[in-house]
C-alpha cells in the first residue's frame, strides 16, 4: 500500500494503463509540458513522448472530436477537460457522435474514448470552475459515467476507464485532488470492483444515504457525526452514474426504509431526482419517508464567498436525513 | 458573370482561380501545375451516369413512400466522382450526407445508402471495409473526426494512407469545421478537406456563409486552398489526385472547393422555388457535369454511340435493381432498437428490454400487428 | 376563433410579437426566404423585412451568441434551431451564457432570448431530427423552458415567451406542427394563462396523466379511450418544464392518489425523474402508487421504422396507467 | 528572430508586418499608413504605470489570501492603454479577463475588478454604464456578444458607435471566435477583434494554435488583419483607432493581433517555470511597454523627473488605496445567492430560498456562525 493523494493516484492510474496498451495516448489542453494544471498528468510527456500525451489547440469540441477520429483508428484517448465548465463547448461532440457513433454503426464501430472532468466546487474558484454537468451525460443513452472519490478508488476506475471500450465520461472531484488515502498499487485490475458497481462505503441500518465523488468524504464524515446521536446512516459511494447500480442501492433501502441523494448539482432535474424516482418504484412498500434529496439549488454556482452556502455539506446533510425520520 | 438570383447575385468564380480541364463545351483545356494523369475518362463517365441514374431513382423511391427521404446529388456527379475516383484503396473517406458518387467509387453497393434514408439502419455497411465512414447529418462534425483519423495516420506513419472529408459551403460557418482547420494545421496531418460549394445550404445562397470565395479561408490557417470547376470530373479528379499525394508526403492538408451547383432540391421535403430563381437553374444546366464529358468523348472520338447506349442500359439495370432491393429490404425487429448501445451489459437499458418484449408478447396473436395504435399521426 | 394548424399559429404569434414590438427580431437558418422548413416563418421577412428576420449563416453557437450580443443591445431576438438534434453545438452559450448572465449581473443585463426548438420524434426523420433534449435545459438555473401542445396554445405561448424578460426556450411538438385547432386571435395577451402554468386538459379522478408537448394529444387520446374501461384519468399539460407548476399538480395527484408521467425523451434522468421525486415529496401520504414513467427507452433515438416502438403511444401510456393500480 | 523556448521555436514577427511606432529603445518611426494622431503620450505613459502598479498590489493581495486568483496583464500594458485609449466614450467594449489596462481606460475604479477574483461579485459593475462588459471567462464566447452587439449597432444606423472584443492567441482556436469571424464579416459589423497574443494559452505556445501568424487568420474571413506590436502603446492605439474608424464608417471588422508577452504567469496558480526558460523572459524584459515610452518622454524632454516621480506617487497612492479598499469588501450576505436568477417569480426557487433561510435560522444565536462545517476542505 502506498499513501497518495487522489491527483497521483490518477496520474499513477494513467502511467499504468499507458504501460499496459501503446494505443493509449493522452490529449488535453496544458497535459503535456505543464502536466495539467491539476498536475494530474504530471510527467508522462517526459516519459512517454508527445505523440502520446499531447498538448492540443484550445478547443474542447476541437478535442473530442479528434479523439473520435482517433478511436476510429484503433487508439484509446484519454481526454482532459480542464474544468467541467468547459466541458459545453464539446456537448455536440460528446452527445451526437460520441455516445451514439457504436448503436448506429450497429456495433461496427466502437468508440473507447475517456473523457475526464475535474468537477464541483469547493476550491474558491471564479466562474465556470465549480460546474456539476453529470446528469446531461447520464441522460444520453450511449456514455458511461462514472465519478471516483479518492485516491484508491480513482488509481483503479481509470484503468478500468481506459480499459472499457465504451465512451465514459469520468468525474474527479477536484476539491478532493490533494486528499491522501492507501492506495494498493500492487492489485490486478481483474480484482478490482467492476466500474458499474456501487459501493458500501460505511455500513449502516436507519437511512440509506446515497452519493458519489466529492460529497463521499462529507457523507461519510456526516455518518461518522450521526453515529454519536444514535443514527445509524448507511453511506453508497454510487460510483457508476449511468448505468446506476440498483441491485445495491435497493438492497440497503429496502433493509433501512429511509434513502437520501446527496449531490452538489443543482437538485432540480439532477441525477437525484433519477434515484429517487427508481428507488421510489423498486422500495414502494417499504420506504418509511419519501427520498429525499440534498443538493445545490436552482441557481448558477454562486461567487466563491458564498459556495459553502451553496454546498451541502455535514450539516445541511444531516438536517436532510433528519426530515426523513420527521415523516 | 453575374447570375441574378432572387436577391442574392452570385458571382462565378474568375476563371484565374477557378481550376478546369474540361470546358463546359467539352475542350479539354490544359493547366501548367495539373497536367492530368493516366486516367479512364471512359469509366468516370459511366460512373457519373450510373450515380446519376441511381439517385434519381432514389428520388422516385421517396416519391413513392419507400424512403423518407432523400438528398440528391444531381449536378455534383464530377465533384464526388473526380475526388471519389482519386482515392487510393487504403485512404479514408468521411462523408457528410450527400456522397453518393463517392460511396459507388469506395465500392458500396447503393442499396446500402438508402438503408439510412428509408429508417431501416443507420449503419448499414461497415465503415472499415469499404474506408467509407458513416453518414453524417450534423453539420461539420465529420471534420474533426477525418483530422483525428488522420493524426493516427500520422502517429503510424502510415505514409501510403491520407483522409479526405466531404462537407458543403454551409458547413464552412460551423465552429467545428475552422476547429479541424486549426488542427489539421497545427499537427500538419495528411487530410484534404473536401467542400462541394453547390452554393446553396438549404435556401441559403454561399453569401450568407463567407463574402469572400470559400477556398481562401484555409489561408487564414496556414495550408493552401483551391477552387477547382466542381463540375469538371478531370480537374476534380487531378486536384484531389494532387492534394492526396501532398497529404501523403507530409505536406500537411490542403483545402478544395468544388464549385458546382445543387442541380435539385435541397432533399426530397424540401422547395427551391421559394428561394432561387429557374432562370439560375438554366444557367447551370448549360454546365452540366455529364454533358460535357460525353461531347469530348464523342468529338475525339474515345467512345461511339454503343459505348454510351451501354452505359444507359447499365444504368437502366442498375435502376431496377435498387428498385427490388428497396422494396425487399425489412424492418427491423421491434427489440433490435435496444441492441449495441454498449459493449458491456447495461442493466437499466436490459431491464427496459425485457419490459418491452414481456409487453410486445402480451398482444395477441404476436406482436405489434394489434396494438391499437394512434389515429393519425 | 379561427381554425390554424400549430404550425400557423406560431407563425401568427410570432407576427403578433413583430407588430408589438420593434425590438423583436427573428434570427435561424432559412427563416427568412423559406420561411423556415416547417414553415412556421413563413412571409415574415417579407413582411418585416431583412433586417428584423435574419436568415443566418450555419452556426447553432454563431446563432446564441449573437443573438445575446443583440439582446444585450436591447433586442429581443427570437431564435430558431432547425432541429432538436442541432442544439447542442450552442449548449455552450446557452449553458454559460444565456443561463447566467443576468445572475452574473446582479441583474444588471437581461437577456430577453426565445429559443424555439421544433422536438421529438414520430415524423420518420433520420438520425439527429427526432431528440428530446429538455432535461438538459430544465437542469440549467437561469432559464425558462416551455413547451407547447397545440395551436390555440402555441399561439399565446410564443407571444408569453418573447415577452418575457427571462430567456426561454420554447419546446414545439414537431409531428403536431399540422394539427389544427381553434384559436382565439382576438384574445388579449393579458388575459393567457401565464407561461409558468400547468394545464388541466382533461379532468379526471383515478390517477394523473402528466405530459407536455406532442404527448399531450396522445395522452388525452388514451384518456378518452380508457374512460370506456371505467378508469377517469386527469390529463394534465405542463406547459412549463422549468419551473413546474408544483401547485397544480400536487392539487391534483392528492386528489387521485396515482400519477404517471408521461414524455419522449429517455425516462433514465429525464424530466420524468424530477417529477416523480418532487410529486411523492410532496404527496408521499397520498400516493397509492409509486409515480410511474413512461418514456424513451435508454437508448439513441432508433431508426425511423422502429420509432412507434420507441415513442410512448396510447397502449404503453394505458399499460403504465394499469401497473399504477396495480400497487 | 528566434527565440528558443524549451522545444518551441519561437519566431518573432518581421518588420515588414509588424507596426511599430516606437521601437523598444523608444525612438520613434513614422509609418506611412499609420502617421500618429494627436495622443497625451504622458496621459499613455500614466496610465501604463498606474495600472502596472495596481497589477502588482492584486498579485500581492491573492499572495496574502485576500483574492482567490488573480490574472496579471504584466507586459500587456501597451496593448490595452493603446487600444482602451482609441475608443471613443460611445463604443462599446467586450474583455475577456485580464483586461484591466482597458478597464481603466472605460473609467472603472479598479477595485470593482477585484470582486470577481476576491469571489464577492460577477457583476460589480454596470456594463452599459461604463460600455464595458462583464469579465467573459470561457474562453471565446464573448467575441460572438460582441458580433451580435456590433449587429445591433449597424440595425440601429449608429453611426458613432463600434465594438471592440480582446481575446487571447489561445483562443482564436476556439470555434466561437470563428463562428464571430464568419458573422462579422458576412454581415459586416462595426466590430475590431482585438487578440492579444502573449504567446501563451497558459502552457502552450502560440505554435499550437497556428502554425502561421494570428493576424492572417480573418484573411481566410474576407476581413484585414493588422500586426501591432503589442508592446508599442502608440502603435496599438494609432491601428485600433483606425480599425474603429473603419467600423464606424461601414467598413466592416478588422482582426489586430497585438503581439506582445505575458511577462508573468498565466494566474497566481501557474507556474512557468514549467514551460518555459527564464532566458526567453530576459528577451522581452528589453522590449517593456513602459519603458520605452519613460525613454522616449524623457530623451525628447517631454517630460522631466518631477513627471516621472509625481506619476509614481500617484501609483503608491492608487496602490494603497485599492489595498485598503479590498479588504473592506464585505462577503454579500448568504441568501442574496439567491437574487437575480429570474426577472420574474420561480416558485421552486423561492421554496429553496425559504427552505435554506428557515435552516439557516435554525443556528442559534443567529446564522452561519454556528454551523459545523467540515474539517479541512
Ligand atoms: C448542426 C446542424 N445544423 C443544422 C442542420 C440542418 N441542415 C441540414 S443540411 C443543411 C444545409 C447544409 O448546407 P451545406 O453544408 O452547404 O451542404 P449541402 O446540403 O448543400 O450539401 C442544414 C442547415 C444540420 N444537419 N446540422
Ligand atoms: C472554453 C475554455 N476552455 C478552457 C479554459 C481554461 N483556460 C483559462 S485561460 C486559458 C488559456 C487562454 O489563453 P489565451 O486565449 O491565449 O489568453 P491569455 O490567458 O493568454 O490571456 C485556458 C485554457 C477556459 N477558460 N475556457
Ligand atoms: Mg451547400
Ligand atoms: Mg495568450
Amino acid at each position: 500500500m502506498t499513501r497518495l493523494t487522489l491527483s497521483r493516484a490518477l496520474n499513477e492510474g494513467l502511467r499504468r494503463a499507458l504501460e499496459a496498451d501503446p494505443k493509449v495516448m493522452i490529449m488535453g489542453e496544458d497535459v503535456g509540458r505543464l502536466g495539467g494544471v491539476f498536475r494530474v498528468t504530471d510527467g508522462l510527456q517526459k516519459d512517454f513522448g508527445e505523440h502520446r500525451v499531447i498538448d492540443t489547440p484550445l478547443a474542447e469540441s476541437g478535442i473530442v472530436g479528434t479523439a473520435i477520429g482517433l478511436a476510429l483508428r484503433g487508439y484509446r484517448p484519454v481526454c482532459e477537460i480542464q474544468f467541467d465548465g468547459f466541458v459545453y463547448p464539446a456537448t455536440d461532440q460528446i452527445v451526437s457522435q460520441l455516445a451514439k457513433m457504436r448503436y448506429r454503426s450497429r456495433g461496427q464501430l466502437t468508440l473507447p474514448v475517456v473523457i475526464r472532468i475535474p468537477f464541483g466546487g469547493g476550491i474558491g474558484a471564479v466562474e465556470h470552475h465549480s460546474e456539476s454537468p453529470e446528469v446531461i451525460f447520464a441522460h444520453t443513452a450511449g456514455l458511461r459515467v462514472v465519478a471516483c472519490a479518492d485516491a484508491a478508488e480513482a488509481f483503479s476506475m481509470i484503468q478500468l476507464a481506459i480499459a472499457c471500450d465504451d465512451p465514459v465520461i469520468f468525474f474527479e472531484p477536484k476539491r478532493r485532488y490533494w486528499d491522501r488515502a492507501e492506495v494498493d498499487m500492487a492489485a490486478a485490475l481483474d480484482t478490482a470492483l467492476p466500474l458499474s458497481k456501487a459501493r458500501t462505503v460505511l455500513p449502516g441500518d436507519d437511512v440509506t444515504l446515497l452519493t458519489y465523488g466529492p460529497l463521499v468524504r462529507t457523507c461519510t464524515e456526516a455518518a461518522i457525526a450521526a453515529r454519536d446521536e444514535g443514527k445509524s446512516i448507511e453511506v453508497i459511494d454510487l460510483r457508476s452514474l449511468s448505468p446506476l447500480d440498483m441491485d445495491t442501492i435497493s438492497a440497503s433501502v429496502i433493509r433501512t426504509g429511509r434513502c437520501v441523494v446527496a449531490h452538489e448539482a443543482p437538485v432540480y432535474a439532477g441525477l437525484g431526482a433519477e434515484i429517487a424516482a427508481r428507488v421510489t418504484e423498486q422500495c414502494f412498500y417499504h420506504l418509511e419517508a419519501p427520498v429525499l434529496r440534498v443538493g445545490g439549488f436552482a441557481i448558477p454556482y454562486p461567487v466563491a464567498r458564498l459556495e459553502d452556502h451553496y454546498l451541502p455539506d455535514l450539516d445541511r446533510i444531516l438536517d436532510t436525513v433528519d426530515r426523513t425520520f420527521a415523516f | 458573370m453575374t447570375v441574378e438570383t432572387g436577391g442574392a447575385t452570385m458571382v462565378a468564380p474568375n476563371d484565374t482561380e477557378l481550376i478546369q480541364l474540361l470546358t463546359p463545351e467539352g475542350e479539354r483545356v490544359e493547366h501548367p501545375q495539373y497536367p492530368l494523369s493516366d486516367v479512364d475518362i471512359k469509366g468516370l463517365y459511366r460512373d457519373m451516369v450510373l450515380v446519376r441514374r441511381f439517385d434519381t431513382e432514389a428520388i422516385s423511391l421517396q416519391r413513392q413512400g419507400e424512403l423518407g427521404i432523400w438528398a440528391s446529388l444531381l449536378g455534383q456527379e464530377a465533384a464526388q466522382i473526380g475526388s471519389g475516383r482519386a482515392l487510393s484503396p487504403r485512404d479514408m473517406a468521411f462523408p457528410s450526407y450527400r456522397e453518393h458518387g463517392v460511396a459507388w467509387c469506395r465500392g458500396l453497393d447503393p442499396v446500402r445508402l438508402l438503408e439510412l434514408f428509408r429508417g431501416v439502419s443507420n449503419g448499414a455497411w461497415d465503415p472499415q471495409e469499404y474506408k467509407f465512414h458513416l453518414y453524417t447529418i450534423v453539420i461539420g462534425d465529420q471534420t474533426l473526426h477525418a483530422t483525428g483519423y488522420a493524426m493516427g495516420i500520422k502517429r503510424d506513419s502510415a505514409e501510403d494512407e491520407a483522409v479526405i472529408v466531404y462537407f458543403g459551403d454551409g458547413a464552412t460557418s460551423q465552429g467545428d469545421v475552422s476547429e479541424a482547420f486549426s488542427w489539421a494545421s497545427v499537427f500538419q496531418v495528411p487530410v484534404v478537406f473536401f467542400c462541394q460549394n453547390n452554393q446553396y445550404a438549404i435556401s441559403a445562397p454561399q453569401e450568407r456563409q463567407s463574402p469572400i470565395p470559400l477556398y481562401q479561408r484555409s489561408r487564414g490557417f496556414g495550408f493552401p486552398g483551391i477552387r477547382v470547376d466542381g463540375n469538371d470530373v478531370l480537374a476534380c479528379y487531378e486536384v484531389t489526385r494532387q492534394a492526396l499525394r501532398a497529404a501523403r508526403e507530409g505536406r500537411g492538408p490542403t483545402l478544395i472547393e468544388a464549385f458546382t451547383y445543387r442541380m435539385g432540391a435541397h432533399t426530397t421535403t424540401d422547395d427551391p422555388t421559394r428561394y432561387r430563381l429557374a432562370s439560375e437553374l438554366e444557367v447551370w444546366r448549360l454546365r452540366d457535369p455529364i454533358e460535357r464529358v460525353r461531347a469530348y468523348l464523342a468529338r475525339t472520338g474515345q467512345a461511339n454511340a454503343a459505348f454510351f447506349e451501354q452505359v444507359d442500359a447499365e444504368a437502366a439495370e442498375l435502376a431496377a435493381r435498387v428498385r427490388d432491393a428497396c422494396r425487399a429490404l425489412p424492418d427491423p425487429p421491434p427489440l433490435a432498437m435496444f441492441d449495441h448501445v454498449y459493449t458491456g451489459a447495461n442493466a437499466i437499458l436490459e431491464a427496459e428490454r425485457a419490459q418491452y418484449g414481456d409487453y410486445l408478447d402480451g398482444f395477441e396473436p404476436a406482436g405489434l400487428g394489434q396494438r391499437e395504435s394512434e389515429v393519425a399521426r
